[in-house]
């Protein structure tokens, strides 16, 4: 399929939406590869973080709201730390995740990573603090027959040595905490609707 | 030609002009490239100076080849020199038959300022190929006659 | 010296780096620094919160930073680098955006003035290292070691402002102090996977296999860290890690929190610092320190006894 | 009996580890004619030399050969030092026992054996030099420049304000050349016009440049210093010195539908009036109004007086009465002693080139034909406020303003099947100033996109430009070719790749401007084969070092300024021509000039024979610089001619050799590298 440019796709409201959160021009990046360089999980991308820009500055959406890349990106920030240009690309990264949440868009082959957020998330939103056990049970109830038997063994060991621990850790004020995911809610839904 | 290729070493004659060929041997010089050590060079301004008795002297005094190397077409410093020379040898092809040596032992090429690499691998070919031809006998009695025994 | 202190989950919550706790905490006591927790600290959100939702890590850590503000602390100290650099970013963009620091006011429903400056643990005995170079009572016997920082010590940049972000030094000097060899490597601050323990465990094999490879091509005897993340990463997954490398078999190589390293330069016992729990055996690393205290240090740790 | 010195040079190691140089010294010592013989460390070095000149003292040399490096390198160190103590540096030679031996042979044996023979050869050769003084020619102060474009007149104002007439010759009514055309200049935005016609005023006004418009460069003979050009002045039909260039004429003139060449043929139909179309000029005109001459010029290809001998508005009209419908060309002979050549370059237009070019052009582009496809040039025109349009950005088909524009890089340039293999260099640059030129006139109301292959904006402030280009004009660069263009509606469909997303993407275009090549002159054979200077395949001329002499042909007194040596933006253009000039003025420094004696000559002898030469001229036929002159013998009592024969003109003869190897009679000889030496040479081959 030929991809149609248009002033309406390269010059579009979502752009102008990832620049408006990013703080400058996706154009400001030319592309040099230098992110990608470096990047640590740039094996597992078809699109690696420069083309995840290049995608924001073309104006396509759909593609890269779809992409895994941002979902195995890692958040180690080195490619923000090394560009050139001060794209910022892991704020790219980070941007995409955020869209990708609100338009249902999130890739359905990275639902391991996202759901691991989630159970994150939501045993901070309940307790204020992460619950590493609960966390644990949350993520792989969420798809037992996959994820049950994972890091079985890992997880033994880590009980004959003491962690984690089996009661979580909750403060005072939660209420505080769930009135803060509340507010920051992302503006349609945290819902995943795999596609 | 009965002799084992072995123990035949060619004496080539050449002619390069200085302005082409003679800097890309220089360069194959400073590039430390490696050839064949059987290749005499003789400078002059352009090919076109080269007169068709020189290289008839040359058979007459013992080489077993001739090589004419100059700019490439388009290239002479002299705008047209190397052009006359190619002319010149299309005709002198049919004379060097006539006197009794092989067009094969006389060889045109064209080696430009930059290409050393060129020049090594051109002396190689000719040495090579002139090895396999085996001297140049035509002459012997001649020069046996005027000028004493060879080497 | 009392300071402010913002444990995080890994070391409180967690206990799967409970011992960095323990060790945090003996061997800054030991040092003479007296920690002071916040009251009723939450969850920074790293790493899930800065992965999806910018606004809520932000609001999440001007809770923290608000409550550090009101107990009257200046310098937080998060031994998490993680938790650091969420304190730390979040810091900085309130203060260079106002219409951010509205927002997260709003959503913490605390005021935050920006008077706080969270700093690591590296950063923090970086600072104090004239200290510690007079409090150690003995030197570790020069012990080769790789110090691995990790990606998040000193980045992003502009908001945690300490060391180089490429070749950092801040570990590597505090472990000569402390007697050790540290190793010129390649990889200080490559990333270790971070987050994805659990979700992608086989990068985390991949990336903690190029890592400890690094190391052990350098010649160390052990890495030391200063992360919670870098440690279980790193400590955990060796097994798979080699196998991943296609190496024959497991690397073996014991991962040292620095307060450990610390506390047994000041005297403190392995058990002390909980060097038993990690899933490499450490007992070779402790043995190589089998060097005698120094008479008075022993003296003095005797009277202590 | 010759008494040659011989001196080996072990270079260090680089010649003594190969070769044995105490046996080479040895063994010449024992070949006939050689007085001395010595091997030294470096013989390059002062003490090197002074071995040598004591040696022509002590020996009385009467010749000398060093074996050392490639003669290219240290020819006139060790001339010089003969030439010192009195021996002709001419009869002085090297035999190249580096570059040619040690370097690249390893056997020791081999090395040395050929080092013996290498020297021996020059050995004979230096038996049979001669001794040569350099030749003196005479210098006439005065310079021809070829071309009035922006690198002409540079060349011209430098001389001139040196204190040196200059001629400076243009084809075309005014001089400017494309500099005037374009809108504003890259990177700083200056309008062209504003920076370029206060320097064609000066030309005008200098009183030592004498300044030929519409005239072309018939013939160039003689050589540096003294040539002699012959200027063709083709007939303008105006008297130049009655007119007085009040436009009277051209605005009567009944033939308006010309496109006007300094439009570069663009025509766009007037937004104000549909019927009017706008871009045309008269046939009686001036090219644009800050033209210099001020003065018309009929265009006699469309005049009616001339096509259909029916017309005479313009000389009625004329107050002054300088319409001359009967004037002819006229050609002029002038004399100068160098030429700077500044002939510009033109733009490739696709396809319709064909005809006077071996190259075919873009059928995927329409051949472009379609009228909302332009090439650099014209959309400069449809940006400039002088063009058609005043400025205003509108499309040739239906005088609408274009939305979306796409500017494709590399038509011609950088394709090795199509068009050229080189950079056009200035594309880049070039296409970054028209987006942002064209989104400063849509106020944001329109896209460009920009499909290219590598950004090439190497030089001061200029990535810096294109860089604004993109990120504040919000040009969408793409990376990659075009394949097709075709109309679909009233729009082009513009299909391409852009490669950094691995996409085909296509785009739907109001107008497409095309970044075609800068090529050379149609006709910039002819005047290279004129001025005698070589030229690259690509037809532009050659400088004689890329390097270390690029504003001088290989023609002594012929210097290149500008893009008639290839691709150059205005600095580059400038700075080559302020270069020539400085060559020029420097070589105006001296009165007369010295030059290698490496010439031909031909054989004379004392009456009756007066010379070999039987005057068949058959080296005038070969040589390629006309250095071959006939001189008559006569009889003094009754003045019958007794014989014509060849003579070589020195000034003008180069040193190849082509009459030398092709005269019947062995009466023309190289100095230098006469059948003497050469065949000594040859013959110094079987002395094993």
């Amino acid at each position: 399929m030929r991809l149609q440019l248009s002033r309406g796709q390269v010059d579009s409201d979502w752009k102008h939406e990832v620049e408006r959160r990013l703080g400058h021009k996706s154009a400001e990046c030319y592309q040099c590869g230098k992110c990608s360089a470096g990047c640590p999980v740039a094996y597992e991308m078809f699109h690696p973080v420069h083309a995840m820009v290049r995608l924001v500055q073309l104006g396509r959406m759909d593609e890269a709201l779809r992409s895994r890349s941002q979902w195995v990106c890692v958040a180690c920030e080195t490619c923000s730390t090394r560009c050139p240009k001060d794209v910022d690309p892991a704020r790219v990264m980070t941007i995409l995740r955020e869209m990708a949440q609100e338009h249902g868009t999130v890739n359905a082959n990275e639902i391991d990573i996202y759901d691991f957020h989630q159970s994150f998330l939501s045993s901070v939103a309940r307790f204020g603090r992460v619950y590493e056990l609960g966390l644990v049970a949350f993520y792989k109830l969420k798809r037992p027959f996959k994820r049950g038997p994972q890091d079985m063994l890992t997880g033994l060991r880590m009980m004959r040595r003491g962690k984690p621990g089996l009661l979580p850790h909750k403060i005072q004020n939660v209420a505080a905490i769930r009135r803060i995911f509340e507010r920051t809610r992302l503006a349609k839904s945290s819902d995943r609707k795999p596609d | 030609m009965s002799q084992p290729e072995s123990t035949f070493e060619p004496r080539i004659t050449a002619f390069v002009c200085t302005w082409c060929t003679y800097a890309g041997a220089d360069l194959a010089g400073t590039s430390r490239l490696k050839y064949a050590s059987n290749v005499r060079v003789i400078r002059v301004p352009c090919t076109g100076r080269v007169d068709p008795l020189f290289i008839i002297k040359a058979f007459e005094r013992g080489a077993d080849g001739v090589l004419i190397s100059g700019c490439h077409p388009g290239d002479c410093h002299y705008t047209a020199g190397n052009y006359y020379a190619r002319r010149r040898w299309i005709v002198f092809r049919d004379l060097l038959l006539y006197l009794g040596i092989e067009p094969e032992r006389l060889q045109f090429s064209w080696v430009s300022a930059a290409e050393g690499g060129k020049w090594a691998d051109l002396v190689n070919d000719v040495t090579t190929r002139l090895r396999t031809l085996g001297p140049f006998e035509g002459y012997r009695a001649l020069i046996g006659a005027s000028q004493g025994p060879i080497g | 010296m009392k300071l402010g202190y913002y444990p995080g989950c890994a070391l409180k919550a967690h206990a799967t780096s409970l011992e960095y706790g323990i060790a945090t905490d003996a061997a800054l006591k030991s040092l003479g620094v007296e920690l002071s927790e916040i009251p009723d600290w939450n969850c920074c959100g790293a790493s899930a919160a800065h992965m999806t939702n910018l606004d809520l890590t932000r609001a999440l850590n001007v809770r923290n930073l608000a409550i550090a503000e009101a107990a009257g602390y200046t310098d937080l100290l998060a031994p998490c680098p993680l938790c650091a650099k969420e304190l730390c970013l979040a810091n900085h963009e309130v203060k260079e955006d106002p219409k951010a620091l509205a927002k997260a006011q709003e959503a913490a429903e605390m005021v935050y003035r920006g008077t706080v400056r969270p700093i690591t643990l590296i950063q923090f005995l970086y600072e104090q290292r004239e200290l510690v170079q007079r409090k150690i009572t003995r030197k570790l016997p020069g012990i080769k070691v790789c110090c691995y920082y990790g990606c998040l010590h000193t980045r992003p940049k502009e908001a945690m402002g300490f060391d180089d972000t490429e070749q950092p030094v801040t570990l590597d000097q505090l472990c000569q102090i402390l007697g050790l060899e540290p190793l010129e490597w390649s990889h200080k601050v490559e990333c270790c996977g971070a987050g994805f323990t659990m979700s992608r465990s086989d990068i985390v094999a991949r990336l903690t296999g190029r890592i400890l490879a690094a190391a052990q091509l350098a010649g160390a005897e052990a890495i030391v860290v200063a992360c919670p993340m870098c440690h279980a990463n790193l400590d955990m997954r060796q097994g798979e890690a080699a196998a991943d490398a296609g190496l024959g078999k497991d690397f073996q190589m014991p991962i040292i929190y620095l307060a450990q390293a610390l506390g047994l330069a000041l005297g403190l016992t392995p058990e002390q610092l909980s060097l038993g729990t990690h899933f490499v055996d450490t007992s070779a690393f402790v043995q190589r320190l089998g060097g005698e205290p120094q008479p008075a240090a022993a003296a003095r740790a005797a009277e202590e006894k | 009996m010759s008494r040659i010195g011989v001196f080996i040079c072990h270079c260090g190691e680089n010649i003594g580890s190969v070769v044995d140089c105490p046996r080479l010294a040895a063994t010449l010592r024992e070949h006939p004619g050689v007085a001395y013989a010595a091997d030294y460390r470096y013989m390059c070095s002062d003490p090197g030399q002074s071995l040598i000149k004591k040696a022509i003292e002590e020996h009385k040399l009467t010749g000398v050969v060093v074996a050392a490096c490639s003669p290219r390198m240290h020819e006139p160190t060790f001339r010089n030092a003969c030439a010192e103590k009195g021996l002709n540096p001419y009869l002085c030679e090297m035999a190249n026992v580096r570059e040619h031996c040690s370097w690249v042979h390893v056997d020791k044996e081999e090395a040395t054996q050929k080092a013996i023979q290498l020297t021996r050869m020059m050995v004979e050769k230096v038996k049979n030099d001669e001794p040569l003084r350099p030749i003196r020619v005479p210098i006439t102060k005065r310079a021809l420049v070829i071309g009035g474009g922006i690198a002409g007149i540079q060349a011209a104002l430098d001389i001139a304000n040196a204190g040196h007439e200059v001629l400076l010759v243009e084809r075309l009514p005014s001089i400017g050349g494309h500099m005037a055309q374009l809108s504003e200049t890259f990177p700083t935005l200056d309008c062209s016009q504003c920076i370029m016609t206060p320097r064609m005023v000066e030309v005008a006004r200098s009183p030592r440049i004498k300044l030929l418009t519409y005239s072309e460069v018939e013939s160039v003979d003689g050589y540096i210093g003294n040539f002699k050009v012959k200027i063709r002045q083709k007939a303008r039909s105006v008297d130049m010195a009655k007119c007085t260039g009040c436009g009277s004429c051209w605005q009567k003139c009944p033939s308006r539908k010309i496109p006007n060449e300094f439009d570069a043929g663009l025509l766009v139909p007037d937004p104000d009036d549909p019927k009017k179309t706008l871009g045309y000029r008269t046939a009686i005109y001036i090219p644009f109004p800050q033209a210099v001459p001020n003065k018309p010029v009929i265009d006699r290809e469309h005049c009616l007086h001339y096509q259909k001998g029916k017309c005479g508005v313009c000389a009625k009209v004329c107050p002054t009465g300088a319409v001359d419908y009967a004037q002819e060309d006229v050609v002029v002979e002038e004399k100068v002693g160098s030429v700077v050549v500044a002939t510009g370059y033109q733009v490739w237009s696709v396809g319709k080139a064909a005809k006077d070019y071996p190259y075919i052009g873009y059928g995927e582009y329409g051949y472009g034909t379609h009228p909302n496809i332009l090439d650099g040039l014209q959309f400069e025109r449809l940006l400039s406020a002088s063009g058609p349009t005043g400025g205003r950005v509108l499309r040739p088909s239906d005088g609408k303003a274009p939305e979306t524009v796409v500017f494709l890089s590399c038509v011609g340039s950088r394709d090795n099947e199509k068009g050229f293999t080189y950079c056009s260099k200035i594309c880049c640059m070039y296409l970054a100033k028209h987006a942002m030129l064209f989104q400063h006139k849509v106020h944001g109301h329109g896209q460009s996109f920009n499909f290219y292959m590598d950004i090439r904006a190497g030089g001061k402030s200029y990535d810096e430009f294109t860089r604004r280009t993109i990120e504040e004009d919000g040009c969408v660069y793409l990376r990659g070719r075009v394949s097709r263009i075709y109309p679909r509606g009233d729009k082009l469909v513009v299909q391409g790749a852009d490669t950094l997303s691995n996409a085909q993407v296509e785009i739907e275009a109001d107008l497409v401007v095309l970044a075609t090549a800068m090529i050379a002159q149609s006709d910039a054979e002819a005047l290279a084969r004129k001025l005698k200077i070589p030229y690259d395949k690509d037809r532009f001329f050659s400088e004689a070092h890329p390097k270390l002499r690029p504003v001088e042909s290989q023609t002594a007194g012929v210097y290149l300024a500008g893009a008639c040596q290839g691709p150059k933006d205005i600095p580059e253009a400038v700075a080559s021509a302020s270069a020539a000039a400085s060559k020029v003025c420097a070589l105006f420094s001296a009165s007369e000039l010295e030059r290698e004696p490496v010439v031909a000559s031909v054989h004379r002898a004392a009456p009756p024979v007066f010379s070999i030469c039987y005057g068949c001229f058959f080296c005038e036929r070969v040589c390629p610089y006309g250095a071959i002159e006939h001189e008559e013998f006569r009889d003094r009592k009754t003045g019958a001619l007794i014989k014509t024969v060849a003579k070589v003109n020195e000034g003008l003869c180069a040193g190849c050799g082509l009459c030398a190897a092709s005269c019947r009679a062995n009466a023309v000889t190289l100095k230098g590298f006469n059948d003497e030496q050469l065949f000594a040479v040859v013959s110094a081959l079987d002395e094993d």
